[in-house]
C-alpha cells in the first residue's frame, strides 16, 4: 500500500466541480437520431400492398390487412401492412425491402400502454402522432436487398436487325434467367393485372429451381400460348411489377419465353399430358386466333368435340398475320398451335362463315359456339383522298409480308399511327428497305405502342414525327407517288380529364410526297358474317357486346371473346377470353355438375 | 328572327329537327345496336332542346363568354353519307358535322347583329353547340382514334 | 474434506486436473449452501452460482445458466439468411455487433461474396466502437463489484455517449443490426467524425481519471490483487482466450494472429500483462480500452468517404447459400468469438454454432477459480473474468 | 499454415487412422471425418503430438435424413494458426460416445449441453444429466431436427389473438376476379 | 404466526414439497390489498408510493442492459424517486426486462410473490406482449400477462432509457390515480394464474405461495 | 437523575420529543444532502430533498404479509430504541435547557451502551429472518463493529481520562472558549482514532461490506420490509445524526446553537463521504485488520498521550 494509492483516489472529487452528465428532461430533450429506427410510417398512397414486408419479417410482426380505400386499384392489392408491436424488433428489414419505397421509420420511440392488446396499428391509416415525422430511418442510397436493375437482354445488333426478319431478341441463357428470376419478390400483384391471371410468381420460381417442366405446366394452366406471349405479350404485369417502382420491373415476358425455350416441342405431350375428359358435346369456334384456339384448348380438355373454323390458310390470326416474324417467328407460334391441335382440336382452314358455311347452320349443328374473329377491318382515317391507291393499310402490309407476298411499298414511305401495328408496319418497311417516316397525332410518350418497340424502331432508323395530324391525301401529280398534307398539333388539356388531346393548328401545315402511305390508326371488327337478326340478338351496344358472365352473349349458345369483344386488342386478353369462355361453355353445357359442386362447397 | 325568344324558338326547333333526323336514320338502321346508338344521339339532342327551353323560361343561363375546347376534328374529316349500314365512326362524324354547322350558323348570325343582349344570346347558343360538338369529338378521339 | 479438490498453483499437474469436487455432507452443519443469483446485483447478467461455503470460504462452486436460453441455434435453422442477421445480435447484448459481423462474414464466406472496401472500414469502426462501449461498461462493472459506484456512473455515461454515436451511425442504441450480409446498411452521417472524435477525447480523459481513482487505489488493490489467479498453464486446457489470457502474458489476439477486416492495415500491438489476477486483468482491459480508442481514431482517419458499402447481392427473399462449412472468429472484448456454420444449399442454414468465450470462462474456469475464494470476492472474480451468460446458453 | 506441412501431417494421420472426406475450406480451416473407433485417440494425438491444443468448441450436426449425428470437434493450433474440424459420425438412436473431458476442462460442459440438446450420451462425462439450459424439459431434445419449435411454442405458450393477414395474391383474386384465373373448375 | 397456519380453510396445498419445506412457506392464500377507508389517506399513501419506486434488481432479459444507463449518471432515475433494490421484500416495482424463459419465469414468479404489496409490474419490450423476437422459441413465454399481472407495457426492442423514464412517470400517474391494481388482479385470479404458470413450468418444485 | 416534580419530567419528555423530531428530520435531510453530494461526484443530479421522507412514508404505508417470528419484529424496535436511547443521553445544544435531554453525570457510558444495544437487537432480529444473506450480513456487521469499537473505545477512554469526567456535558463545557480548546486540538490522537472508527461506523465505503448489494444483498435487513424497513430508515437517520452529535460533542467542542450544530455535524459527516466516494469497500477481514492496526495504535497512543503529555 503506497501513499499514492491512498491519495490518488481522492481525485474523484475533481468531478464534483464539473457539469453533471445527466440529461435534464430525458423524455423531451432526446429525440431519436435523424436515422433512428423508430415507429413505422407508411405512405399509403405509394404503397402497393405487395407484402414483401410481411414476407421478410422474421417475427411475423406484419399483417397485410385490407384497406377499403385502396381496393380495386390496378397494381395495388388493396392491402396495407399492419404492425404488431408485440413482435416487431425494429430491424427495418421491411423498410429495406419495401418495393414501393413507401415504408419508412420515424424517430419516435415512446409508446406506453396498460393494455398489451394496444400495440397494433396500420401505418398511415390509423392516426398516429409520428406519421408526419420528417426524421427517421430510410433505406440508404445504394443499399438494396434485391437487385434493382434488370439483366440486360441480348439483342441482335441494330445494324443486323434492320436487314433481316430474324428474331431481334435473342433470349436469356440459364444463368441470366436465373438471375433475373431471382429479382422477383413473389408478391403476385401481377397475377391480378395479367388478363389471363397467369401464375407469374410460381413459374418464375420454377426457373430459380431449374424445373422448367413445372414452369411449362404452370403456364399452360392459364395460357396455351406461352411461346407467343413470351415474345409479344403487352406485359401489363410488368407495368405493375412492384420491383419496377424503384428499379426496373422483373422481365416477366422474357422469363416466360425462357421457360418455353428450354423445353423441346416434342416433350410437350409428356410434360403437359393433359387429361382429356369425357363428353358428347360439340362446340364450334369461329376464328383460329389466340382467343379461339385458347377456348378450343380448354374445351378440348373437357372432352368436347371442338371444331375451329378459320377463313385463312393458317391458324394464329393476328399472331401470324399481324405480328412480324422478327418479333414472333412462325416456328414459335407453331410450337403453341401445334400442341393445341395435338390434343385433338379439329380445325377447318379456308372456311369463312357466311360464305362456306352459314352461321345459322353452325348454330344448329353445335351445342355451343365461340366467336373470336378479332378486329380485321382497318379503321379509315376519313380524310379527303384516303381512297388513293397508294394509301395502304398497315394490316394488309403485315399480312402480305407474313404470307410471303411483296406489299410493294416503295422506297420512301409514311406510316400513320402510333400503335403496335404502326410500329410493326414501320419496322417491316425498314426491313424491306424503305425510308420510313411515322406520323403520330400525339407525343411519343402518348403512344400506345410498347416503349421497347418505339426505342427499337427509332434505333432502326424510323423517323417519328410527333404531333402530326394528317388532314388530306393528295395526288402527287403525274407520278405513282402520293402526297400527304398534315398539320402540326398542339396538346391541349381536357378540362374534363383524360389524356391531353391534340388540336390541329391550321396555320402550320406541311405537305410531303411518299411512295406510299401506310395507315395504321386502328381496326374494327367485321360483323358482316352475322345477319342483322343475329346481330340484334347479340345485343351489341355502342359497338360492344353487352357484358354477360363467362363471355356469354344474349344468345343462348353463343359466346364471344378476343379483340372482337373486349377491345383491349392484345393477345393475352383474347387468350383469357377464350379460357373464360371455355369455362362458361362448360358451365352452360353441364349446369348440374356446377350446381352440385357449388352445393358441396357450401 | 329579331327577338331573343324567336331565336331561341328557332334553336329549339333545330334541336328537335336533329332529334327527328336521328330517329329517322335509326328507323332505317340495319342492326339493333346501331339503332340504339342513333336513338341515343336523338336523346342527346332532346336533352339539348330541354336545356334551351330552360333558357327560355329563365331557369338556365347561357354562358356566352365561356371558352370551349375545339378539337377541330370535324374540320378535316370527310362528309359522310347517311346509309343503312352506317358505322359508329360515321355516325359520330355526321353528328359532329351537324353540330359544327349549327355552331357556325349561330356565330355567323351573331356577327351580323349589333352588340347587345341578342348577340349575347346568339353567342351563348354558339357555345352551346360547340359544347355538343366537343362531346362527339371527344367520343371520336377516345373510341375511334385509338391509334392501335 | 480431503477429497475436496482445492486447486493450488503448485506444480503443473494442478492445471490439468479437471476432476469435479465431490459433494459435501450438508447435514453436517459445517457447510452452508448458498445461491447467488439469478436475482442478484453481483452477478453479471441473469445466471446463478451455487456456492458451498465453509465459513467465509468457498469450497465448491457450480455455475447454473439457462435463464436466458432462447434457443438461437434452433431459431436460426428456421429463418432465412437475411432474417437471421437481425436475430443473432441478441445473443450478446453488450456487444451485439460481433455477432452481426461474424454471422455476416460466415454467410459471405460460404456464398463467396466480397464486401467493398468502405464496408470493411465501416465494420471495423463499428466493431471497435462496440469494443470500447463494452469495455467501458465492464470497467464500471468491475468497479461496482468492489463497491465503488462512482466509476460506473462515469463509464456508463461515456458508454452512453458511444451509444449515441451508434444511434447516429446505425439507427439504434443497443441492437444496431447494421452489419448485414453483403456489407453494411448505410454510410456515416454528416459530422459523425467530429462527434466521434469528441467522444474519444472525453472518454480518454475520463479513463485517466478512472486510472487514478480506481486503479491507483489501495482498496481496489487490496481486493483484487491475488484474486482469481489464472495459472498460465491453464490457458490451453481451459480454453482461456482474450484479455484473460493476455493478462497472463500470452500474446494471443485474433486481430493480429489471423487479421480480419481492416485490422491488418491498422497500427497496433498486442498488449500483454504479467499479473494473472483480477487486478492484472482489469489493468489489461484498461489498456485495451485505450488501444480501442486509438484504433477508432485510426479508423476515422482512414475511412473511405465514398464508394459502395454493399456488395452485389442476390434477392435476399429467396437467397440460397451454397452447401459448405466454415468457422469464422473475431476478437471480441472477451476473446475469441466464433461462428461455426454449416449450410446445405437451401434457403435455410443447416447448423450454426456460436462459440462465446464465456462458455469456458464462466463455467470451467469460474468453478475452479472460485474455490478458495472469500464469499465477498465472488462478484469481483466473476466480473474480472468478463463473463456474459447469454453467449453461454444462446 | 503452409500447404506442404499440412499435407504431410494429414498423410501421416491417414496412415494411422481411418480418415475420410478431407476438405480444405480455407487456408486456415480443414475438416475431415474420422471413424468413431479412432476418434478419441486421434483427438488426443492431435492435441499432444500436433499441438492442436485449443478446443474452439465441440458441437453436433443433425443429419436426420441420413440418420446420423455428426459430432464436430474444432481444434486449433496456435503456432500454425490452423484449425482442424474433426467430424465423428454416430448413429442418431442413442449411441453412446467417448468423452473428452479428460483432455479439456470445458469439454464436459459441451457434452452436458449436447446431452440436453440432442440426447447424446457421453461415457463417464461428469454432471452429464444435470440440467444445463432447460429446466423441466418434457419433450424430445429440442435441437433435434424433428422437433418443431414453432409448433411447440404455439401450443404451449399461445399467441395473442386478434391477428390475421391476407395474402395479396389470394386477396386480389377474391376481390377482383373471383371466377377467373387458373383454377379449373 | 402466518407460516404456521396450515389449517385455515382457504389454504393452498403446496403439494410436491417435502414436509420440511412445507414448513418454510405459507399456505395461506394471498389477500387483496384494501385501500385505506379514508380517501385522503389513501391518496397520500399513493403519492408516497408513486414517488418512491424501488425496482427489484433482477435483470430478466435484454432489458437489463438499459437499466444500467437508467440508474447511472446519464439518466439518473434516482431523481424521480426510483432506486434499485436487491431484495424483493423491499421492492415495489418489478421490471420484466423483455423475454422470460421458462426457467427464469419460475424465478420471476417466486420473486414477485415475495414482494410486498402494493407492487407493480412494468413489462419492457415486445417479448412480454406477444413473444417478440422469440415468438417461436421453445423456451420463452409469449404472453407474459398469462402468468403475472402487468400494470404497464413499454414497447421497443429494447425500449430506450428515455421511454423507461416516461414509463415510470406514467406509472407514477397511474399509482397516484389509484389505478395500479395488478397485484389485486393476481389475487383475484390466483387460480387462473397458477394454472397458467404450471402449464409451462413443468418441474413445479416451489410452493404455490411463499410470502 | 432526580427531578423536582412530575411536571418537570413531562417537560423533559416534551423537550426530548422535540429534540428527537428535529434530529430525525435533520438526519433525513442530511441524508438527502449527502446523497446529492455523492451524486455530484458521480456526475449525477441525485435525489430530491424530500426523497428520504417519502421513502420512509412509503415503507410505512406498505403492506406486510410476512413475519419470521417475534424477534423479527423486535429487531427494528431494538434498533430504534438504541437510536433513541443514544440520543436521550446526549446533550444536543450546549447550554440549552430545552435540548440537553437526559444528560447526566455518567451519560457517556450509557450512550456507548445504547450504541451497542441497537446493533445487537438488530442482529437478533435479522438472524431470526432465516435468510442466509441476513446471517452473513449480521456476522460481517458485528465483526466489523467489534473492530471499529476498539479504536473508538480507546479514544473515548482517552478523553475521559483527559477531562476526568463521564459527563458529555462536562466534556463539552471543557472545550468551550474557542477552537483551540477542542479535543481535536488538545487531544488530536484521540480524535484521529475516533474519526477512523467513525469511517467504519457510518457504513460508507470502504467499510460498508455488511450492507453491500454486490457482495451479498443487502446485509442484515434483507428480509425487512414495509414498516420495519421504515423504522430502520428512520433509525438510520436518527442514529446517524446522533452519532455525529456525539462526535461533535466529544471532539469538536459541541454546539451552542442549531446552525453551529448543523455545520459541524455536516463537516464531520463529510469526512466519511470524502473517503467513501473515493474507495471501494474492504472485505470484512480486511476491514478488521485495518482497524486493529493503525486506528487501534493511534487509540493507544492517544491514551499514552493523555497520560504522558496532558496530565503530566
Amino acid at each position: 500500500m503506497s501513499l499514492r494509492d491512498l491519495l490518488s483516489p481522492f481525485y474523484v472529487w475533481q468531478r464534483a466541480f464539473e457539469k453533471p452528465y445527466t440529461t435534464k428532461r430525458p423524455t423531451l430533450d432526446r429525440p431519436g437520431a435523424p436515422a433512428y429506427r423508430g415507429f413505422h410510417i407508411n405512405i399509403t398512397e405509394t404503397c402497393v400492398g405487395c407484402g414483401s414486408c410481411h414476407t421478410i419479417c422474421q417475427n411475423h410482426a406484419i399483417d397485410m390487412v385490407a384497406v377499403d380505400e385502396y381496393v380495386g386499384r390496378d397494381g395495388d392489392s388493396g392491402l396495407r401492412p399492419r404492425f404488431d408491436y408485440g413482435r416487431c424488433c425494429w430491424c427495418g428489414l421491411c423498410v429495406d425491402i419495401c418495393t414501393a419505397g413507401s415504408l419508412r421509420m420515424s424517430n419516435e420511440y415512446a409508446w406506453i400502454s396498460e393494455d398489451p392488446g394496444d400495440f397494433h396499428f396500420t401505418a398511415g391509416i390509423d392516426d398516429k402522432p409520428w406519421q408526419e415525422n420528417a426524421l427517421g430511418y430510410r433505406r440508404a442510397e445504394g443499399y438494396h436487398l434485391y437487385p434493382p436493375k434488370r439483366i440486360t437482354m441480348p439483342m441482335l445488333p441494330v445494324e443486323e436487325s434492320v436487314n433481316t426478319f430474324d428474331e431481334v431478341v435473342r433470349g436469356y441463357d440459364k444463368e441470366q434467367a436465373k438471375k433475373e428470376a431471382d429479382r422477383c419478390v413473389e408478391c403476385g400483384i401481377c397475377v391480378a393485372t395479367c388478363p389471363a391471371h397467369m401464375d407469374v410468381p410460381d413459374y418464375i420460381h420454377s426457373i430459380r429451381d431449374g424445373d422448367y417442366e413445372k414452369g411449362l405446366q404452370l403456364m399452360y394452366r392459364t395460357n396455351p400460348f406461352p411461346a407467343t406471349c413470351g415474345r409479344i405479350c403487352t406485359r401489363r404485369c410488368e407495368s405493375v411489377c412492384p420491383v419496377g417502382i424503384l428499379g426496373e420491373p422483373v422481365a416477366i415476358r422474357w422469363l416466360k419465353r425462357f421457360i418455353v425455350d428450354q423445353v423441346d416441342k416434342k416433350d410437350y405431350p409428356r410434360i403437359l399430358n393433359e387429361p382429356i375428359g369425357e363428353s358428347d358435346f360439340k362446340v364450334a369456334i369461329i376464328g383460329a386466333g389466340p382467343g379461339g384456339l385458347s377456348a378450343a384448348y380448354y374445351l378440348r380438355q373437357q372432352g368436347h368435340a371442338v371444331t375451329v373454323y378459320e377463313s385463312r390458310a393458317s391458324a394464329g390470326g393476328m399472331l401470324r398475320y399481324g405480328v412480324p416474324s422478327y418479333r414472333l417467328p412462325d416456328v414459335e407460334l407453331d410450337k403453341d398451335i401445334e400442341h393445341i391441335l395435338a390434343i385433338g382440336v379439329d380445325i377447318k382452314y379456308d372456311t369463312e362463315i357466311g360464305r362456306d358455311i352459314s352461321f345459322e347452320t353452325l348454330l344448329e349443328d353445335n351445342d355451343a359456339i365461340f366467336m373470336s374473329t378479332g378486329l380485321s377491318v382497318p379503321s379509315s382515317m376519313r380524310i379527303h383522298g384516303e381512297d388513293h391507291p397508294r394509301v395502304l393499310s398497315g394490316l394488309q402490309v403485315l399480312a402480305d409480308v407474313a404470307s410471303g407476298r411483296d406489299p410493294g411499298i416503295g422506297k420512301k414511305i409514311a406510316v400513320i399511327g402510333g400503335g403496335n401495328v404502326a410500329m410493326d408496319a414501320a419496322r417491316v418497311s425498314r426491313r424491306l428497305g424503305a425510308d420510313v417516316t411515322l406520323l403520330y397525332r400525339r407525343r411519343i410518350s402518348d403512344m400506345p405502342a410498347d416503349d421497347e418497340e418505339i426505342d427499337e424502331s427509332q434505333a432502326e432508323g424510323v423517323v417519328i414525327v410527333q404531333q402530326a395530324i394528317p388532314v388530306e391525301v393528295l395526288d402527287a401529280d403525274g407520278t405513282e407517288r402520293v402526297c400527304i398534307k398534315w398539320g402540326e398539333a398542339k396538346m391541349v388539356d381536357d378540362p374534363k380529364g383524360g389524356r391531353p388531346r391534340p388540336v390541329l393548328q391550321e396555320d402550320r401545315m406541311h405537305t410531303e410526297t411518299y411512295d406510299c402511305i401506310i395507315s395504321a390508326i386502328g381496326q374494327s371488327s367485321d360483323l358482316g358474317y352475322l345477319s342483322s337478326e343475329v346481330q340484334d340478338q347479340l345485343a351489341i351496344e355502342w359497338g360492344r357486346f353487352k357484358p354477360v358472365e363467362y363471355q356469354h352473349t344474349m344468345m343462348e349458345k353463343v359466346f364471344v371473346g378476343g379483340d372482337f369483344a373486349n377491345r383491349t386488342a392484345d393477345a393475352i386478353s383474347a387468350i383469357e377470353d377464350g379460357h373464360h369462355a371455355a369455362r362458361g361453355i362448360n358451365r352452360f353445357l353441364n349446369p348440374d355438375a356446377f350446381i352440385k359442386a357449388e352445393m358441396q362447397d357450401e | 328572327m329579331n327577338t331573343i325568344d324567336e331565336i331561341l324558338d328557332y334553336a329549339i326547333d333545330q334541336e328537335q329537327q336533329a332529334a327527328d333526323f336521328y330517329e329517322e336514320v335509326a328507323k332505317n338502321a340495319e342492326t339493333a345496336s346501331m339503332k340504339k346508338i342513333l336513338l341515343d344521339f336523338s336523346e342527346e339532342e332532346k336533352h339539348h332542346k330541354k336545356i334551351l327551353q330552360a333558357v327560355k323560361t329563365g331557369e338556365h343561363e347561357l354562358t356566352p363568354q365561356q371558352e370551349i375546347l375545339d378539337l377541330k376534328i370535324a374540320d378535316y374529316l370527310v362528309e359522310v353519307e347517311v346509309s343503312k349500314n352506317i358505322s359508329y365512326q360515321d355516325a359520330l362524324i355526321i353528328a359532329m358535322k351537324r353540330e359544327r354547322a349549327a355552331y357556325e350558323l349561330y356565330t355567323d348570325i351573331a356577327a351580323r347583329v349589333p352588340e347587345g343582349h341578342l348577340r349575347e344570346v346568339l353567342d351563348g347558343l354558339a357555345r352551346e353547340e360547340e359544347k355538343h360538338k366537343l362531346f362527339f369529338e371527344t367520343e371520336y378521339d377516345e373510341r375511334i382514334l385509338t391509334d392501335n | 474434506m480431503t477429497s475436496l479438490n482445492r486447486h493450488t498453483l503448485t506444480g503443473h499437474s494442478a492445471a490439468l486436473d479437471f476432476s469435479q469436487p465431490e459433494p459435501v455432507d450438508l447435514s453436517s452443519g459445517k457447510y452452508v449452501k448458498l445461491w447467488q443469483g439469478p436475482q442478484h446485483p453481483g452477478i453479471t447478467g441473469n445466471m446463478s452460482l451455487e456456492l458451498t461455503l465453509e465459513g467465509d470460504t468457498i469450497i465448491g462452486c457450480k455455475t447454473h445458466v439457462g435463464y436466458l436460453h432462447r434457443g438461437f441455434e434452433k431459431l436460426m435453422e428456421r429463418r432465412t439468411f437475411i432474417q437471421n442477421f437481425t436475430v443473432v445480435c441478441r445473443i450478446a447484448v453488450p456487444e451485439p455487433t460481433f455477432n452481426e459481423y461474424l454471422y455476416s462474414h460466415a454467410v459471405e464466406e460460404l456464398s463467396g461474396i466480397e464486401i467493398p472496401d468502405r464496408a470493411v472500414w465501416l465494420r471495423t469502426l463499428n466493431l471497435e466502437l462496440m469494443r470500447l462501449a463494452s469495455f467501458l461498461m465492464w470497467i464500471g462493472g468491475q468497479s461496482g463489484a468492489f463497491g465503488m459506484y462512482t466509476v460506473p456512473n462515469w463509464t456508463l455515461s461515456h458508454r452512453d455517449f458511444v451509444l449515441d454515436l451508434f444511434e447516429e451511425m446505425t439507427g439504434a442504441r443497443i441492437y444496431h443490426m447494421y452489419i448485414v450480409p453483403g456489407g453494411v446498411r448505410a454510410g456515416l452521417p454528416e459530422g459523425f467524425e467530429k462527434r466521434a472524435r469528441d467522444v474519444m477525447d472525453s472518454t480518454e480523459k475520463m479513463l485517466g481519471q478512472v486510472e487514478r481513482v480506481m486503479f491507483n487505489n489501495a482498496v481496489t488493490k487490496a481486493r483484487s490483487r491475488g484474486l482469481g489467479i489464472i495459472d498460465p498453464e491453464m490457458i490451453d486446457p481451459y480454453g482461456i482466450v482474450g484479455p484473460n489470457a493476455r493478462a497472463c502474458g500470452v500474446a494471443r489476439d485474433l486481430r493480429k494472429d489471423e487479421p480480419y477486416l481492416a485490422y491488418d492495415q491498422l497500427d497496433f500491438d498486442i498488449i500483454t500483462g504479467h499479473d494473472c489476477d483480477a487486478y492484472g486483468r482489469a489493468w489489461q482491459r484498461l489498456q485495451e480500452t485505450r488501444q480501442s480508442i486509438d484504433l477508432i481514431r485510426q479508423c476515422l482517419d482512414r475511412m473511405p468517404v465514398d464508394g459502395p458499402f454493399q456488395a452485389d447481392m442476390p434477392n435476399v427473399l429467396h437467397w440460397k447459400v451454397p452447401a459448405g462449412e466454415t468457422y469464422v472468429k473475431a476478437e471480441c472484448t472477451r476473446g475469441e468469438y466464433g461462428y461455426y456454420m454449416v449450410t446445405d444449399g437451401s434457403e435455410y442454414v443447416r447448423r450454426v454454432h456460436v462459440r462465446g468465450p464465456s462458455y469456458t470462462h464462466a463455467i470451467a474456469v469460474m468453478e475452479r477459480l472460485a474455490v478458495g475464494c472469500n464469499i465477498a470476492d465472488i462478484a469481483g472474480l466473476m466480473v474480472s473474468l468478463h463473463t456474459y451468460p447469454p453467449e453461454i446458453e444462446r | 499454415m503452409n500447404e506442404k506441412t499440412l499435407n504431410t501431417m494429414l498423410e501421416k494421420l491417414k496412415q494411422e487412422f481411418d480418415i475420410s472426406d478431407i476438405v480444405e475450406h480455407k487456408p486456415r480451416l480443414t475438416t475431415f471425418t474420422v471413424s468413431k473407433q479412432h476418434a478419441e485417440t486421434l483427438i488426443r494425438e492431435l492435441r499432444d503430438r500436433e499441438a492442436y491444443t485449443h478446443l474452439n468448441f465441440m458441437t453436433c450436426i443433425d443429419y436426420i435424413e441420413d440418420g446420423i449425428f455428426s459430432l464436430v470437434y474444432m481444434l486449433h493450433n496456435y503456432g500454425k494458426k490452423h484449425s482442424l474440424g474433426v467430424h465423428v459420425n454416430i448413429s442418431r438412436n442413442g449411441e453412446e460416445v467417448f468423452s473428452i473431458h479428460t483432455l479439456w476442462a470445458q469439454a464436459w460442459t459441451y457434452q452436458r449441453e449436447l446431452r440436453e440438446m440432442y440426447g447424446i450420451r457421453f461415457t463417464d462425462s461428469p454432471r452429464l444429466d444435470e440440467d444445463f439450459c432447460l429446466e423441466g424439459w418434457d419433450q424430445i431434445p429440442p435441437m433435434r431436427r424433428e422437433f418443431d419449435t414453432k409448433k411447440f411454442s404455439h401450443e404451449r405458450f399461445g399467441h395473442r389473438e386478434g391477428r390475421s393477414s391476407e395474402v395479396p395474391r389470394e386477396h386480389m383474386k377474391v376481390q377482383l376476379y373471383p371466377n377467373r384465373g387458373g383454377d379449373e373448375e | 404466526m402466518f407460516k404456521k397456519s396450515l389449517n385455515t380453510e382457504d389454504t393452498l396445498e403446496n403439494a410436491g414439497l417435502t414436509v420440511e419445506e412445507q414448513q418454510l412457506f405459507s399456505n395461506a392464500r394471498p389477500q387483496a390489498y384494501e385501500p385505506y377507508p379514508i380517501k385522503a389517506v389513501e391518496d397520500f399513501a399513493n403519492w408516497a408510493r408513486a414517488n418512491s419506486l424501488w425496482i427489484l434488481a433482477f435483470g430478466t432479459g435484454c432489458g437489463a442492459i438499459e437499466m444500467r444507463p437508467l440508474m447511472t449518471a446519464r439518466f439518473d432515475a434516482n431523481r424521480f424517486g426510483v432506486a434499485g433494490r436487491p431484495t424483493p421484500r423491499q421492492s415495489s416495482v418489478f421490471v420484466i426486462g423483455g423475454y422470460a424463459s421458462v426457467k427464469t419465469l419460475k424465478r420471476i414468479v417466486r420473486s414477485y410473490e415475495q414482494m410486498q404489496g402494493p407492487k407493480f409490474v412494468i413489462a419492457l419490450g415486445i417479448c412480454p406482449v406477444n413473444g417478440g423476437m422469440y415468438f417461436d422459441s421453445y423456451n420463452t413465454v409469449n404472453r407474459f400477462d398469462q402468468y403475472l399481472p402487468v400494470d404497464l407495457y413499454i414497447t421497443g426492442c429494447m425500449p430506450r432509457p428515455e421511454v423507461l423514464v416516461a414509463g415510470i412517470m406514467e406509472l407514477q400517474k397511474m399509482i397516484k390515480a389509484g389505478k395500479c391494481n395488478g397485484a389485486n388482479r393476481y389475487v383475484d385470479n390466483f387460480d387462473w394464474y397458477k394454472a397458467n404458470q404450471k402449464k409451462v413450468i413443468k418441474n413445479w418444485d416451489m410452493p404455490d405461495y411463499n410470502w | 437523575m432526580i427531578y423536582q416534580s412530575l411536571g418537570e419530567w413531562f417537560d423533559k419528555i416534551g423537550n426530548f420529543s422535540l429534540t428527537l423530531l428535529i434530529v430525525t428530520v435533520y438526519g433525513l435531510l442530511m441524508g438527502a444532502f449527502i446523497e446529492r453530494i455523492i451524486a455530484k461526484v458521480q456526475g449525477r443530479i441525485g435525489i430530491p430533498y424530500k426523497q428520504p421522507f417519502i421513502n420512509v412514508l412509503k415503507n410505512i404505508f406498505k403492506r406486510t404479509a410476512i413475519s419470521h417470528g417475534i424477534m423479527f419484529y423486535l429487531g427494528p424496535v431494538f434498533r430504534i430504541a438504541g437510536g433513541i436511547g443514544t440520543l436521550a443521553f446526549i446533550p444536543v445544544i450546549f447550554g440549552s435547557e430545552t435540548f440537553s435531554n437526559f444528560s447526566t453525570a455518567g451519560d457517556l457510558f450509557l450512550v456507548i451502551y445504547f450504541m451497542f444495544f441497537g446493533q445487537l437487537g438488530m442482529a437478533l432480529g435479522a438472524g431470526e429472518s432465516g435468510h442466509p444473506y441476513s446471517a452473513i450480513g449480521v456476522a460481517r456487521g458485528l465483526s466489523q463493529m467489534t473492530a471499529y469499537e476498539v479504536p473508538f473505545a480507546l479514544a473515548v477512554v482517552a478523553i475521559v481520562l483527559q477531562y476526568g469526567t463521564l459527563s458529555i456535558n462536562d466534556i463539552v463545557a471543557a472545550q468551550q472558549g474557542g477552537w483551540q480548546h477542542w479535543t481535536m486540538v488538545t487531544n488530536w490522537p484521540a480524535t484521529l482514532a475516533a474519526m477512523l472508527a467513525f469511517l467504519g461506523m457510518t457504513g460508507y465505503s470502504p467499510f460498508d461490506i455488511f450492507l453491500a448489494p454486490q457482495e451479498i444483498p443487502i446485509g442484515p435487513p434483507t428480509e425487512f420490509h414495509s414498516a420495519y424497513l421504515g423504522l430502520l430508515q428512520l433509525n438510520r437517520a436518527l442514529f446517524g445524526a446522533t452519532k455525529l452529535i456525539l462526535f461533535m460533542n466529544l471532539f469538536f467542542g459541541g454546539a451552542t446553537g442549531w446552525p453551529e450544530l448543523m455545520l459541524k455535524t455536516w463537516l464531520i459527516y463529510m469526512v466519511a463521504i470524502v473517503v467513501g466516494v473515493a474507495f471501494p469497500r474492504y472485505r470484512v477481514d480486511q476491514g478488521i485488520r485495518f482497524f486493529f492496526k493503525l486506528p487501534t495504535l493511534i487509540g493507544i497512543m492517544s491514551i499514552i498521550y493523555v497520560q504522558m503529555v496532558l496530565t503530566a
